[in-house]
């Protein structure tokens, strides 16, 4: 069992969080890259830049692979996040869980992607061909559970 | 008490800076925060009046009692992935 | 829109098939490895044999990928399946899809590693670290489909 | 008519060789061919009366009629993945 989770100004690769799951008990490893594409609502898209708040991404994050791992129960989890310029083509995110089982593998990275998508402290401002730029609509704030609610 | 209000994105570019320090009375929510940031100008009131936000580094209500060096950091919607 | 497959007899990494997918419309990429572990049904496995009716699997493999793709819509799939000997950790499988949205990618991926158990003709003899070794139960041969059966 | 029986995996242990050319009447079936094939010896008669079968490189019914120089694969479970 082990997590690993960071948000990285550095080209990000399958192989960075592959490297980091999986085991001789594991048969399934399963990943999820987010890249960042061409098109988005019509317009062209040139690359992206990805704000964070920074401490606090890195606990969210640490909380949901943690969360990932324990839905999993045994295996590894890593999940990695860019900050900073993304180029087009280039990784956003990227997820990979191990686990003896294939269901479980592909459940944890679904899960790790569905909360960052949902709670990630993360902006994105996308900059398109023609020079203009534009922040990312994105997901309603989260209702803070009590648990997390600052005293 | 005196709080920091962290702003990102969007909310950042309204503000026209990335922190603003706040004398507050005590008692004081995070939705006095908010509200005393909006009174501030004309531009910073288009921050929404019930922003998500996390006081120090957790998400938080808008009816968080805050203490004095509290950080408030108003979220605009997030956008990872 | 790309479709890859392929068996080999030579070790199998995650980039063989990330390599052959993805591209600037797209926006997520998903994988799926299936590893040797090290215990299977309380014996401690050394390694996999797997052997495959060749001619055959290249051609089940390759339908599998299209079909995959065919149910992407848009996108990319690439799919290899080793033969030989797989030491424990190794990869016996590696399937990669990409897809301007994640849901998509990850179905592709479930896709062919479930149609490969039931349909791909190739056997493992699983060797065990007492020295003997075993041909593993499989999938129950899978009904013949009207337009697969001979004339 | 002359058909090309393949074994795999276990049957190929059963039989001891991965293939046998059988001679059989014609319009004789899939079925017709992996009878005879397990009438050809005891360890033979312990591959299933009704195996997976593929012919010419697809999975094909055990009544599929065959034809001179078919390929006829006898296929154990698979287990690939």
């Amino acid at each position: 069992m082990s997590v690993h989770s960071w948000l990285t100004d550095r080209p990000l690769e399958a192989a960075d969080v592959l490297a980091r799951v999986g085991g001789h008990e594991d048969g399934a490893v399963a990943l999820f890259l987010g890249t960042v594409r061409r098109s988005n609502a019509g317009r062209e898209v040139a690359g992206m830049r990805y704000d964070a708040y920074l401490p606090m991404a890195e606990r969210v994050l640490a909380a949901i692979a943690a969360e990932a791992l324990e839905r999993l129960g045994e295996g590894s989890v890593a999940a990695a996040h860019r900050v900073g310029e993304v180029q087009l083509g280039g990784a956003s995110v990227a997820i990979a869980a191990a686990s003896p089982h294939r269901e479980e593998a592909f459940a944890a990275c679904r899960y790790v992607i569905e909360e960052i998508k949902v709670r990630l402290p993360v902006w994105k401002l996308e900059r398109y061909t023609d020079g203009t730029q534009a922040w990312l609509g994105g997901a309603p704030p989260p209702a803070p559970e009590p648990a997390e609610a600052a005293s | 008490m005196r709080v920091n209000i962290l702003l990102f994105a969007h909310y950042r570019e309204l503000a026209g800076t990335d922190a603003v320090a706040l004398e507050l009375p005590d008692g004081a929510t995070a939705a006095d925060a908010v509200a005393r940031l909006r009174a501030a100008g004309a531009t910073l009131a288009r921050i929404p009046a019930a922003p998500a936000l996390a006081v120090n580094e957790a998400y938080a209500p808008l009816e968080t009692a805050l203490a004095d060096g509290d950080e408030v950091a108003l979220l605009p919607p997030v956008a990872g992935g």
